[in-house]
This record gives structure tokens, sequence and C-alpha cells, in this order.
């Protein structure tokens, strides 16, 4: 018997010996067992697994939501037209980035129908025939404390467009947009993990496409750490607040 | 096993450990306080910025589109910077030939003006009470229908006569064409409100015989004696004046040009000022002509331009023989150092300094016009300080003073008028201006109201306001309040709801400065003509429509001549055509510059009688002016009265006019009015500048409620000590005590316009009123 | 806490301020083209001073005589981006901030605050002796319509944090975007204006980089009547003022209550 | 015990003592939960409609809560202090006292935190000082220690609620118990090391502040010497309002808790370590004066503007310093009830008073010429949201003391 067990022996005859205690009758006799233990093991291993999964399994699917971009659009076949990605996502003179196109770079093409696509068709008679921007969804939108060049990154950092949007200029379809339900912050600001883990910064989300096709889609996460951690490495230091944030 | 407290704790805490240490482990909690966090930074964005789409301010493609600004006669370029179709920022148009890139703080606020909850969102009409603020929104169709019937009517019934327009200007298309309507409509009523324009022109068409506005070559003067006029607080152009101010202050100190400032209290121009003259309130004139007398008794004065180019210095004698006296001697007579002193206040020595240093002065310039220039003031005084410059051969000179025309357009071809509109225009003015009592003024803008009141109840059936907002700037608000109210039809064609457009039957809303196309003449006091042009830098923002669309909609539609007096298709066109050849550059620069205008020399300068400058006003007799006395042809000294008995009323209230507080037709926009200081407003009541020796004789200290009192009105006012100010004078500030726009504006101050009468000048009927009577006490 | 923030290739500025005092003329242009610029709110009751937002403010000082000896001086004060320098060798805010939401860069010699970082507390408006510092009393609204003119370039802020003059950090982030991609590194000095610079009708701001002897400002601030206020703290501020009155380049300094009774808020 | 008077949750007193019928006790509960209501709307307001409900101002970032939160975490530096000398020094004595310094440490300190989270403006991100810490901060260092320190107040006060004579019939808490009190002495060191940080830093937060002459010193490395005044103003003050605090709980209770010898051991060692801090303090106030005269601010502009006059000074180290000290170092003083209340209040109200001036009136004090003088007074929201704490401390002093055995003497001094 080790110690403990003594004393619980000794607290339980206490109350036996304390009959008139009005509370002591609730209190039955408890008798060492072997299994006894296993009581709190098995409480605290129920407790564990159940809220291990609901915080791996259960619940991040629910603070997501998911919506479908206005239109289906093949960055491949554009590129395989355009020839390059600055036809439609240019540098502006004022060094800013056009980021998403307007609704005036689509027309120039698709004043009439080029095919017989129904998304085409879509394009043409629900935005550029009334003159309305199409509502793109954004996957890359920082919050608006985040300044961001494009400039500094591609003209002068020489980076790759995939390296923080994925090789996207190769899908055929656009993927659907999930957002923070709190946030309302496209998931990729996060990171496709939940854990907010990324192999060496910039691994990339596996998803299956409409075709079914397994395909790499876009880069995992863009969190003011992954920026410091790339300026880290390449410039040698954080940088100071006022370099990212506006 | 039966469950016992033992089992049952350890059961409870087991399983929390195990929940809590399991939850621990997953990477949900902190992606939650992660979150949360993002959600605490963008709570306020999402749920409380409304009006745009998605959260944030929408980024987009950057443009600057220049224009120019009409929120003040100022008439800035301005270049506004725009983030996809929303103009986010008004910048000064670096380049601009009036001010080359700054901007005051009323042209800045702009936006606010543009996209405010004050705008008027499409027409409306009256349902309430009038002043009630009950409005109903109709068509267009509706809205010009029911215009073109009332004033059809009144026409049909031969009372064309009794429609009145009132108009911040009477220079540009769009005043034209409101002139041009009542023409063919047949009113005289054309009706500009006050400026201290209104007398300079006068001055200078009486002085020197020419038409145009007074253009100060400010920039180039190195000696500026400045009698009340609030150089860097809104007077003239103001970015263009404080440019210039900041001329003068630029260079080795003893380079720089002197600034002497003339008032009753410490103005932050008086304050700039090198030297600042606290007089008694009033007797500008007289210290001018004792500077006169200081000029012409030590011979100081440019004797070319007297001797050659002056009529009227010396005494003269006419051809009968008779002798007048001429400024000389009147100056020499009457207005010594010493008798000056005893008027002004300011010692006699004081006055000799100022005299020689002025006079001395390699280009000497003094400037009229009290405070921002919204009052008429006093046709006598404006002529002396004219005469000031005269003395120093300081007209029509680099560094002086001169009658600026306009940029030439085309003119518009004359109106057919039909009989209806003959018998109209013939009527007499419901002002009294042009009559026989005041033939040489043109409008007389706050008399119209005492007009009525005093007996001529329906002399106006129907008014248009456009581009100002009388029932708020004109003198006496009362008086004011009750005209309106006998008038049965009014229409405001004002973007905003300001008082007029408030008080008003129906709301013709114009666009917004910064949506539409308008020609913009010359800046008040710029030397040289220029002519701008406001674009539209976004589209319409509400259901409105350029004035002139609707004023030539509504001519149209009346038929007959007034309809045939409009020829043009829209009011786009008849700019282009007026424009002529310079729209092309107008379209491109959006502005022309006469940069190579001059002034013509002395000898081809002046239109008068004699030809030369005069010092004596033969024009008086010519135009019929009763002038009475020989002293009346002369500059002199007449004290305005300020109205009040002095016994009930014992101190002096002047309004004081403030940069950062819009007191025109404009009301102040919120980022202006945060920007005034702690001692102007507190909540919602104003402060009055009282001195210290004259609150403490009425038990006042600084923050005290008192009751400020006018033979015109009373108001509960907070009390501001300030060393600054003479004793015995108050002062209050202009722009304040709006009822209409909301809640941004209305209900803050008093109007000081609502405290002060007017006091008709003897000559031209203008308000010469430069304060008022009062008596502060304390509540 | 002088950190690395720069690498050493970088071009570094340390920018700055000259302000013409005899040239000021206290309109208040400077403070409107600030909120303007930077999305200050506003609300229907401003007249509290010790509550509203300015990030520029133009202080009215007076000499504190008696009619008719008064004078009155304007003084806009953004703020000052102190360097530190010796014994203090932080900016009094920055050392202080217990979140790291507020830090001196290195590259700009700009004292930067980072809203969503900063949760409040409101050290560093203690710390910070030139009031510059305002706090977010309420929750900022715009009118229905309004906020059609905020400016993307300048987050909007929430209620509960600190902000402060930025000296339009933005637009050097513009500027250099601009210069990026013309793959350049170095700006040019009227590339990167301050707001209140640009817009300041009587020209009596001028903005640039103090070490550059190419710009305006090194030689202004050089003049003999220059002066930094409360310049004896040690605080080693980048805003330099001018102006040829005596008393008011006296009132620049620490000059307190009775002492310093010449000088009054008038 | 008479089990037919005994209140029905006389089961959980602790053995042997006497406690008040359960309705009285719910009552004064009630009672209590009246302002603690009030405070209630005050917190939630705050949080609700932003801290414009409050009268601090742009010139007054910091007002009633924080120098609140300096003056009360001083306080509650007698539960450090306390266990310093019981479990470091080793006064034996002092074991009849340190549970209830404990319980009050607890209370202040969580009282502290919590209105810190009132008064900054953004709470949900209250965490950034620790995950965004700035190591340079005066604050980072004050947010640390405060938190570290009052788990450790936390697990000092678990075995007075593990000794609850119901709880401590389970063994396992019986267990618990006991050996936590076996590690108390490391606890208390543990404790008596973070303290002397987060009080000192306390008193670095105005001291460091060089754009302020009024609050600025020099000091020994990075901290200034209002850090060491604060420890020692803390360490001399703490214990007084230990000594006040059971004072009044005895008259609440009727009856004696403590025994005087251990109270007298206490107000002796205060008021031997109020001598020396004044000492310090007066020494420190010299040399800022000429400290501030350095930088352009002559002493008497410090107390120009009212109601910052020189009375402040004189009050401060004078009255609510130089006197309670006297008292306190008098044994005849100390032996006189009203004597050491007295002397204890005194020294209470000083350490408020200076945490007042070093936080306050660091903020009134106009730094540049043209600045403007402005005065500052709390508005209910902001004594509603601080008082709360004294009303939620009673309700646990009051549960603390009816069924947890906090007076080892209370048994002996009153025998059923």
């Amino acid at each position: 018997m080790s110690t403990t067990e003594e004393k619980e022996q000794a607290v339980a005859e206490n109350e036996q010996a304390k009959g008139g205690d009005e509370q002591a009758a609730e209190v039955a006799p408890v008798k060492p067992g072997t299994w006894r233990f296993l009581i709190p093991i098995a409480a605290f291993a129920l407790g564990f697994m159940s809220h291990f999964s609901l915080g791996w399994v259960i619940l991040p699917p629910i603070l997501y939501a998911e919506k479908q971009q206005p239109i289906d659009f093949s960055h491949k076949l554009h590129v395989d037209e355009v020839g390059d990605c600055e036809g439609c996502h240019y540098f502006r003179e004022d060094g800013s980035f056009s980021g998403i196109p307007e609704l005036e770079n689509c027309a120039e093409c698709h004043e009439e129908a080029m095919g017989e696509d129904p998304e085409e068709a879509k394009l043409i008679t629900e935005y550029i025939e009334p003159g309305k921007e199409i509502p793109w969804l954004i996957y890359a939108r920082q919050p608006q404390c985040v300044f961001f060049s494009h400039a500094a990154h591609v003209k002068m950092g020489e980076m790759d467009c995939a390296i923080c949007h994925g090789p996207i200029g190769d899908s055929d379809h656009v993927r659907p947009y999930q957002y923070n339900r709190l946030t309302k912050y496209s998931r990729d600001i996060w990171g496709w993990n939940i854990a907010g883990l990324s192999k060496n910064g910039w691994d990339y989300l596996k998803q299956a496409d409409n075709s079914g096709e397994i395909k790499i889609e876009h880069a995992a996460r863009m969190k003011m750490d992954d920026c410091a951690e790339c300026h880290m490495e390449k410039r040698g230091t954080h940088d100071a607040c006022f370099v990212c944030h506006k | 096993m039966k469950l016992d407290r033992r089992t049952f704790i350890e059961l409870i805490v087991g399983f929390s450990a195990g929940a809590g240490g399991g939850f621990m482990a997953t990477p949900v909690n902190w992606k939650l306080m992660d979150d949360m966090t993002i959600w605490s930074q963008e709570l306020w964005p999402r749920y409380q910025l409304g009006g745009l789409k998605g959260s944030l301010p929408q980024q987009g493609k950057v443009t600057h589109a220049d224009s120019v600004c009409n929120l003040c006669p100022g008439g800035c370029g301005i270049t506004v910077r725009k983030v996809g179709d929303r103009a986010t920022k008004i910048e000064g148009r670096e380049g601009y030939p009036v001010n080359d890139g700054g901007i005051c703080p009323l042209g800045a606020a702009g936006l606010q003006l543009l996209y405010g909850p004050w705008r008027i969102p499409s027409p409306l009409k009256r349902i309430g009470k009038r002043g009630s603020g009950n409005f109903e929104k109709i068509s267009w169709d509706e809205a010009i229908n029911e215009v073109v019937q009332k004033l059809g009517n009144l026409r049909q019934k031969g009372q064309s006569h009794t429609v009145a327009c009132i108009l911040g200007s009477d220079e540009g298309t769009v005043p034209r064409l409101f002139d041009r309507f009542l023409t063919a409509y047949g009113s005289p009523n054309f009706i500009r409100t006050a400026s201290a324009e209104d007398t300079y022109e006068l001055a200078l068409g009486l002085m020197q015989g020419t038409t145009g506005s007074v253009g100060y070559d400010l920039e180039r003067a190195n000696f500026i004696l400045s009698f009340g006029s609030g150089l860097i607080e809104g007077w003239g152009s103001p970015v263009r004046v404080i440019q210039a101010h900041s001329t003068w202050r630029s260079g080795d100190l003893k380079d720089r040009a002197t600034v002497v400032q003339i008032e009753p209290r410490l103005s932050n121009t008086a304050a700039k000022a090198d030297n600042w003259h606290p007089i008694n309130p009033g007797t500008e004139a007289a210290l001018a002509l004792g500077l006169a007398h200081v000029i012409i008794k030590e011979s100081l004065y440019n004797a070319d331009f007297i001797g050659k180019h002056t009529f009227g210095f010396e005494d003269w004698s006419d051809s009968s023989g008779k002798t007048y006296m001429g400024f000389k001697r009147l100056v020499r007579t009457e207005y010594t150092p010493e008798a000056v002193a005893k008027i002004t206040g300011l010692p006699a020595k004081k006055i000799l300094t100022l005299a020689r240093a002025f006079a001395k002065a390699k280009r000497p310039l003094a400037v009229w016009g009290r405070g921002k220039g919204t009052v008429s003031g006093s046709l006598y005084e404006c002529m002396t300080v004219h005469a000031l410059n005269a003395l120093t051969g300081n007209i029509n000179k680099p560094g002086g003073v001169s009658a600026r025309p306009q940029v030439a357009t085309r003119s518009w071809p004359e109106v057919e008028r039909d009989a209806t509109a003959l018998s109209g225009s013939r009527r007499p003015r419901i002002d009294g201006a042009g009559s026989n009592r005041y033939p040489l003024t043109r409008y007389l803008p706050d008399r119209w109201s005492q007009v009525m009141n005093g007996g001529k109840a329906g002399a106006i059936q129907a008014l248009l306001v456009h581009g100002a907002d009388p029932y708020f700037t004109t003198l006496d608000s009362a008086a004011v309040a009750k005209a309106f109210d006998a008038i049965p039809f009014v229409v405001s064609f004002s973007t905003c709801l300001d008082e007029t457009a408030y008080h008003a039957d129906l709301i013709l809303p114009n666009h917004h400065y910064l949506e539409r196309w308008e020609d913009l003449p010359t800046p008040v006091g710029l030397q040289k003509p220029i002519l701008g042009m406001l674009r539209p830098v976004v589209s319409p923002q509400f259901d409105t429509r350029h004035a002139g669309d609707v004023l030539m909609t509504i001519a149209k539609s009346m038929g007959g001549s007034v309809a045939s007096a409009f020829p043009w298709d829209d009011y786009e066109t008849l700019l282009k055509e007026t424009m002529g050849d310079k729209w092309g550059s107008l379209e491109a620069a959006g502005y022309i510059v006469n940069e190579g205008y001059k002034p013509s020399a002395w000898s081809k300068a002046f239109g008068t009688p004699s030809g030369k400058f005069e010092f004596y006003i033969t024009a008086f007799d010519q135009a019929g002016v009763k002038i009475g006395k020989d002293v009346g042809y002369l500059p002199h000294y007449e004290p305005v009265q300020p109205e009040g008995n002095p016994a009930t009323y014992p101190l002096i209230l002047i309004p004081t006019e403030l940069m950062r507080l819009a007191d025109g037709a404009v009301g102040n926009p919120p980022f202006c009015t945060k920007t005034l200081e702690e001692t102007e407003l507190k909540k919602n009541d104003l402060f009055v500048e009282v001195n210290p020796k004259t609150a403490a004789d009425y038990g006042l200290s600084e923050g005290h409620h008192a009751m400020l009192e006018t033979a015109k009105g009373k108001a509960k006012v907070l009390v501001h000590l300030f060393e600054g100010i003479m004793p015995g004078v108050i002062g209050i500030p202009k722009g304040l005590g709006h009822a209409a726009y909301d809640d941004y504006l209305a209900g803050k101050g008093v109007n000081a316009n609502s405290l002060i009468g007017v006091v008709e000048d003897p000559v031209t009927g203008l308000s010469a009123a430069w304060g008022v009577r009062a008596k502060l006490t304390r509540v | 806490m002088k950190e690395a923030h720069h690498k050493a290739d970088e071009k570094t500025y340390k920018f700055g301020m000259v302000i013409d005092l005899d040239k000021c003329t206290g309109c208040g242009a400077c403070m409107v083209a600030c909120m303007a610029e930077n999305n200050l709110p506003f609300r229907k009751d401003n007249s509290d001073r010790l509550r509203s937002n300015l990030w520029m403010r133009v202080y009215k000082i007076s000499n504190g005589r008696s009619f008719p000896d008064l004078d009155i001086s304007f003084i806009p004060r953004p703020c000052q981006h102190c360097e530190g320098h010796g014994h203090h060798a932080a900016t009094p805010c920055v050392s202080v901030c217990p979140a790291t939401a507020t830090d001196y860069s290195h590259e700009t010699g700009i004292v930067s605050q980072v809203y969503t970082r900063c949760f409040g507390c409101r050290y560093c408006m203690a710390a910070c002796p030139y009031h510059v510092r305002v706090f977010n009393w309420w929750d900022p609204t715009w009118p229905k319509g309004m906020s059609k003119y905020l400016n993307p370039d300048v987050s909007v802020r929430m209620r509960g944090v600190v902000e402060k003059c930025s000296f339009c950090y933005h637009r050097y982030q513009r500027a250099k975007n601009k210069a990026y991609a013309e793959e350049r590194r170095e700006l040019h000095e009227d590339e990167y204006q301050t707001a209140c610079t640009q817009a300041c009708p009587a020209g009596a701001i001028t903005f640039g980089d103090l070490k550059n002897p190419e710009h305006k400002v090194y030689k202004l601030k050089k003049s003999p009547y220059a002066f930094r206020l409360l310049e004896k703290l040690g605080t080693n501020p980048k805003i330099y003022y001018v102006s040829t009155r005596d008393w008011v380049r006296k009132a620049g300094d620490v000059y307190l209550g009775k002492e310093g009774k010449d000088v009054t808020h008038a | 015990m008479d089990s037919a008077s005994a209140p029905f949750d006389s089961a959980l007193f602790p053995e042997g003592v006497k406690r008040c019928k359960f309705k009285w006790f719910l009552f004064w509960v009630a009672v209590l939960h009246g302002p603690i209501m009030v405070g209630v709307i005050g917190t939630l307001m705050c949080w609700g409609l932003a801290l414009n409900v409050t009268y601090l101002n742009n010139n007054y970032p910091f007002g009633l809560w924080i120098a609140a939160d300096l003056g009360i975490i001083a306080l509650g530096g007698g539960a450090f202090f306390t266990g310093f000398l019981r479990y470091v020094v080793n006064i034996e004595e002092l074991k009849n006292i340190v549970n209830y310094a404990v319980v009050i440490g607890v209370i202040c300190y969580a009282a502290a935190q919590g209105i810190l989270g009132i008064d900054i403006g953004q709470p949900l991100r209250g965490w950034f000082i620790f995950w965004h810490a700035n190591v340079h901060s005066m604050l980072t260092e004050v947010a640390f220690c405060i938190t570290c320190y009052f788990m450790v107040l936390c697990i000092e006060y678990l075995p007075l609620i593990l000794e609850n004579r119901q709880i401590n019939k389970l063994g396992f808490f019986h267990g618990l118990a006991h050996h936590l009190h076996g590690a108390m002495p490391t606890i208390a060191a543990v404790g008596v090391f973070l303290s002397f940080f987060h009080q000192g830093s306390l008193g670095g937060v105005p001291g460091v502040l060089y754009g302020r002459p009024f609050a600025f010193r020099e000091g020994f490395l990075v901290w200034p010497w209002t850090f060491f005044l604060a420890i020692l103003s803390a360490i001399a003050c703490g214990p007084c309002f230990t000594i006040l605090v059971t004072w009044f709980t005895e008259k609440c209770a009727g009856k004696q808790l403590v025994k005087k010898n251990v109270i007298d051991i206490l107000a002796k060692i205060s008021g031997r370590l109020l001598v020396l801090y004044l000492i310090l303090k007066i020494l420190d106030t010299i040399v800022w004066v000429g400290l501030a005269k350095g930088v352009g601010a002559p002493f008497s502009s410090f107390y120009a503007n009212q109601p910052y006059g020189y009375w402040v000074l004189i009050t401060e180290i004078g009255i609510l310093g130089i006197i309670p000290a006297m008292l306190l170092l008098s044994e005849r003083v100390r032996r006189n009830e009203a004597g050491l209340i007295i002397a204890c209040l005194l020294n209470c109200a000083g350490i408020f008073m200076n945490r007042w001036i070093i936080v306050v009136q660091t903020c009134a004090q106009p730094v540049m010429s043209f600045d403007k003088f402005v005065s500052y007074h709390p508005n209910w929201v902001e004594y509603a949201t601080t008082l709360v704490f004294v009303w939620v401390g009673a309700v646990v002093i009051m549960l603390s003391y009816r069924y947890l055995p906090i007076f080892p003497q209370e048994k002996e001094l009153n025998p059923l």
C-alpha cells in the first residue's frame, strides 16, 4: 500500500467514525482495487481524445465557409492565348500592381463571344454588357493594415509569382474560395494547414480540381511571420514595422 | 460500481484535464486567438463603414484629375486624387497661376461636401411649414414644371418684375445665364451677394473711371499697409495672398517686406504683421487721411503722378470761376496727426512714423476690405485708402493696385425681348440699386429685405437662388427671415442643404463643383486675368442636374421669346461656344492666364471725365448722386455710426473672420470645424473675445456664459478673455449659427449676421456697417 | 534599442522637417490635409481638444503680454519623430511600448505606429512630451457615403488604439514602389513629400532628408533662427522650427509653469 | 458545536471555530453585490462603448486606473514581503498572519490585472504584451512578473483552499496541500524574486519617461531610481495594509484573530523600512530637483498649477510619510490600537498618494511651454470599476474566513 492509499483509508475511516455527521452518510466506503487507478486515467483519455479530435477534425471545417468564384476562369487557356501573365497582371505607371484585371481588360477581347463556352457567355451577358465589374474573390488579399509592394518583390526581389501564388497559371479551373467565418479573410492567408505549419515556408497545397486530378494549386501561408522569415533570409533583417504596414 | 463522490470528482477532474490537454494539443486554440485578434482589428471597419463596398477602402487604379475650386471666390486650381471612381483627396494644383500647389483648409476638405450627408439627393419639394425642413422627393420633370408654371403665371399676370435672382457672382456663364433669363423673362432683379468688391468697384469707377475689379500686385509690394484686411485669413484669393505673405517673409531679414496691420483686434494677420496698430473700430478712413496729411505735408508723395495724372489734388476752379477745395487742402486742414490721433486713438507720433515709412518704401501698397471682404463697407473709407495708393503713385504699377479686366470670351446674341420682358425689365429694382437715390450702385444685396419689410411685402413673388446662401450671409438675419416668409415661391439651386435651401419651396440641386463643367472668372484681387474651368472629376453622386441646364430647360419650357433667348442645346454646348477658340486650351490645361497682361500706363489709364485720377469725384454730379456738401466730393472721413444707443449698448461688437471657418455660401465642413480652437467653439457654444479689462467691468471670466445683446437680437455666448482685443470691443466669429446642414454644423454657435444690422452708406446704399453696439451680461 | 533594421547596402534617410514659423499663418490647411490624407475620423462635436484626433496640430501660442503688446505665433506640431541620442538612446515612446507596436526605422528615421498591434495601454502617450499621440476614444464612424473618400493607402484605425503622424509613410511606400518599378532604389527629394508639406499654402513646411546636403532641409535647419521643441530633453526630434521672434524660440524649450508665464496657450 | 443552532453550512467551517448564521453571511454578500453590479455595468460600458465613457483623455492617458493599479500592487506587496519574512528570514510568528497576507495578495493582484483589462483599449489583444513583448519596456517586465507572481500567489492560496475541512478529507488534496506546504519556502522565494522585479518595474514605469522631467530619474543600469524606491515603499507599506485589513476583519468578526505580538512585528518592520524609504526618497527628491533644472524645468514649475501645489510634496513626504514612520517606530503607539491603525492608514494613504503623483501628476505637468495645464478627476465609471475589486475582495475574504483555516490562532484566541 502506498502512502496515499493509507491516507485515503484513514480518511474513509475517519468519516465512518463520525456517523452522526449529516454528510458522512453520502460517502460510501471505498475499497481499494487494482482497477481503481484506471478511473481518472480513462476519464483523462476520454477528455483528451474527444477534445483532441474536436480541435483537429471537427472545428477546422466549421471555421471556414466556401464561395464559388463568379466565373470559372481558366488561367491555362488565357496564358496560352495571351502569351504571358503581363497582359492582364501588369505594373501601372505609378509602380502599383494592377492585380486582378478590371472588366475593361476582359472586354478588350470578350466584347463579342470568342467561343461557345457557357462561362464566357456568362461573362458577356452578366458583366460586360451591363458594365458591371466582376466580383472576383481574391485569394491573396491581405488585411488593410498591410502594405505589399509587388514592385519590390517582383522587380527588385526578382521573385517568381508562383512563390506566393502557386503555379496558378497552369490551372484549368478556379478553385473555390474559402474564407474564415470570423475574420472574413481568405484561407490562403493562414494557410490550408490548420496548424498554420508550412514546409520550408512555402509548401504547396495539393488539391483535387473538378476533373478529379490532383494538382498543385496554391502556396500555403501569407502571414506576417512568413514575410518576416523570408525577409530575414533574403535581406538579413526583419525590417521595421513601416515596411509592410501602413 | 457506485458513483461515489471520489469517483465523481476523479471523473470530472480527469476528463477536464484530458479535455484541456487534448484541446491545447490542437492548433485551434491559438488559431482562434489569432482569428479573434484579426476580428478585433476589423471589427470596426466591417460594422461601421457602411457606405463602402466590402469592408475596406477599395484599392484601385490611381488617377489625378485637375479642376478648379469654387468654394470661395479664391478660384484655386486643384488636383483630385482618385482611386478607381472614388475621389480620395483634393490637393492644390502645382503650377496653377493662382495657388501653385497650395490649398486652404476649406478646399482640402471639399470631398466632405461632395460625399457628405448634407447633399441634396434629388429635387425636393417642401411639404411642411417653411423652415420645418420637411421635403418630399419629386422628379425633375415635376420640379421643372412647377417652376415653369409659377413663373409662367406671374409673367402672364404682368408681374414678371417680381421675380428676383440672388447669386454669389455676376461673372461667368452660369450667373450670366441667370441674368439673361431675367432679361428675357422681364425682371431687373438680378442681385449679387455682398462683398467688398461692391464698394471697390464703385471707388475704382469713380476715381479712375474704369470698370472691372481691383487687382493687387501683392507679390511685388514691399510695404503692405492693411486697413483691417484679414490678409492671411481668407481675404482675396486666400492661398494666393498667403503665398504673397510668404514672399514678404522670405530672404534676408533686412530685405523682407514690411506688413502693417490696422485693426482693433490682434487677428492672425495682425499677429504676423511687423506692426500692429489697434485703432478705434470704424476710424480707418481718418487714419488713412492722417497718413495722407503727413505724406503731403512732408512732400513724400509721388509728385509726377499727382502733378500730371490726378485731378482735384490741389484746389481748383471751374469754368464759372467757382473755387473748389482740393484733397490737399482738406487733408492739411482737417486731418492733422493730432486730430487723427484723437479720432483713432493711435498716438500722433506713430502716425508720423507710419506715414513716413509707408511713403518712403520702395513699393508701398495700401489694401482695403475688412476681414475676408465679405461685407460691402463704406465708400469714402475705400476711397481714402485708395487715395493713399494714389499719393504714392501706386496705381497700375508693379507692386501696386489696378482695375483688372476679365479674360474675354465670346458674347452671346442679344436677347430679343417681347413686350412683357421689356416692360418688366424697365421696372425699378426691388433693392433700389440704380434708382435716383443710389444711381451708381448695381446691386444692394443687404437692402432688398429691408425694402420688403418696409411695406413692400409683395415686391418679390418668386426668388431663385444660385451659388449663394442669402438667408445665412445677409446682415440682419431676422429681417431676411421675415422677407423670406413674405416670398411665396423660393427656389434654390444649391447642392447642399444650406439655410436658403432649407427655407426654399423647391430645391433643384445643382451638380457638386467636382461633378460639373463651369467656367470660373478671375479670382478676387488678382492682378492678371485668369479663366479657370471646373470639370467633372467624378460622376454625379446623386440625381442632380447642372443649374445651367435646368435654367435653360425652364426657359425653353416657357416658350416664346424666353425660350428663344436660349438657342443652345445644353449647357456644355453653350460653354464651348462661349469659350470659342479658347475651349481647346481650357479643356487641355483647365485654365487660361493672360501672363503678359500689364495695366495701362497712367496716361491712358483713366476714364474719368477729367481723364485723370480724380481725388475730386466729378462723376458724382454726372450720375446724379446728391452729395450736398463740398467735402462729399473728396475722400474724407465720415463716421459710420454703429447701430444702437450707447447708453443701452455700451460695448462695440465686431465680427471676426477665421480662416478655418467658412462664413460664405458654403457651410464649414467637419474637418474645418474640427480645427477650430478650444477658445472659439466649445460643444455648441461659440466664444466671443473680450479684453480682460472689459470682462472685469462686467464680472466675466474665461469660459463664463454671457448674454450678448444688440439692437438686432441676442444670443448666449461663452466669454474668452483675449488681450489682443481692444477694451470695450467684443469680437464674434462669423460662420457659425447654422440651423440647416446637419448635426456636424447645425446648432453650433450663433450667426453673427443675426446680431448686426445694416447701416446704409449714404452714397452707395450698400451696408457700411463694420460692427454694432452691444451689451454683455453674465448669465 | 538600435536594432539593425536595415541592410548595410540599402540607402538610408533621415527624414525631417523645417517649419518656418515666420511664414506659417495658422490657417490650418496642414491639419485638414492631414486628416483627409490619413483617414482621420471626425465627430459631431470635436470641440474637446483633449479627445480630438489630430495628427498635425497647430498650436496658437502667445507671449502672454497685455493689450496692445500681445503677440501670437503658430506652431504646427506633427510627430517629432525623435531619434534620441547619447544618454537617451531611444525614442521616448518606442522604448516604452510593451507590444512593439511602434518602432524607429533606421532606414527612414520614421517612428511607426502599427494600429493592429497596439492594444491601447497608452504608455507611449504618457512618454511623449509633445502630445503627438492620440487615442481612439470612440469607434470611428463616417456618415453614410462619406467613407467613399477614404484613402486605401492608409489603414483605418479601430477604437482603443493609439495613433499619430507617420510622416505620411505611405507616400514613401508609394514613391518607392514607383522607383522599384523603374528599377531604381534612390528617391528624389520631391518624390516623397508629406501631405501637410504639400498642402501648406504658405510653403512654410519643408520636408526632406536631413542628412542629405542636396535637400533643402539640410540648409534650412542650419539657420541661426532654427530651434527644436524641448531640445534640452534629449529627444533629438527631426522637426526644426525657424522663427525670427525671440520669444517664440524661447517658447520651444522646457519652460514650465510659473517660470514660463510669459508664454501661454492663447 | 451545537448542531441545533449551527449554520447549515457548518460542516464546511474550519474546525473549532464559530461563524455567523448563513443568512447573515448571505445578506452581506448580497449587499456587496450592489456596488459590484455598478462596477460590472461600468466595465461593460468601457468594453461596449469604448473608453470615452471615462474622463481619461489624450493629456491623461493614465488616470485613476493606473494610479490605483500601482497602489494596489504596492499594498499587495504585503503578501510577498510577509512570505519573505516568514519563509526566507524565518520569523516563525508570522506563520499566524502569512495566510491572510496571501489572501490579500491574491485579491490585490487579481484586482490589478482586472483593472488593466478594462484600461486597455483593445482587451482582446491584451495578450500581445506577452506574445509580441518589447523587452525594453518597463510595462512588459511588469506584465510578465505580475502574471507569474499572481500564479505563485494562487499556488500559495491553493493549500488554504485544500485545507477546507471537507476538501481536506480527500486524500489526494490533503496530500497535495501537505506537499505544497512543504514547498512553500521555495515558492515564497520565487515570489519574492518576481515581486522585487515588478514592484520595481512599476516604479520604473514613470521613471524612464525622459520626455517628462517631472517623472524622469537617472538610475542604476537600466533601472531608474524610482525602481528601487517603489520596491522599498511597497515593502514599507504592504505589511501595514495587511495589519489594516486584519484589524478590519477582526472588527467585523467581532473577535481577535491574530495575536498582538505578530502584528507588532509587522508594524515595527514596516516603520523601519518606511524610515529607510523616506531617507532615500528625500535624497531622490533633492537629486531630481537638480536633474530637472538641468533640462530647463525649475522645481517651482512642477507645483505651479493647482491642485498640484507644494502641498502635494509636503503631504506625501511629511504627513503621509514622516508622521506614520515616527508613529510606527514608537513602541507605545504600536501597542495602542488607535495609534497603530492611524499610522497604518497614513502609511497606506501615502503609498496611494505617491502612486497618484508619479502617474497622474506626471501626465498633468505640461512640458512644452505653451501646453495648457488641464485638471483631471475620474468619473463614476472609473471609480466604480476600480472599487469593484474592494467589494469582490470583501466577498473573497468573507468566503475565505468562513470556510478556510486562515487564522491559525483563532481557535486559541476564541475558545468555543
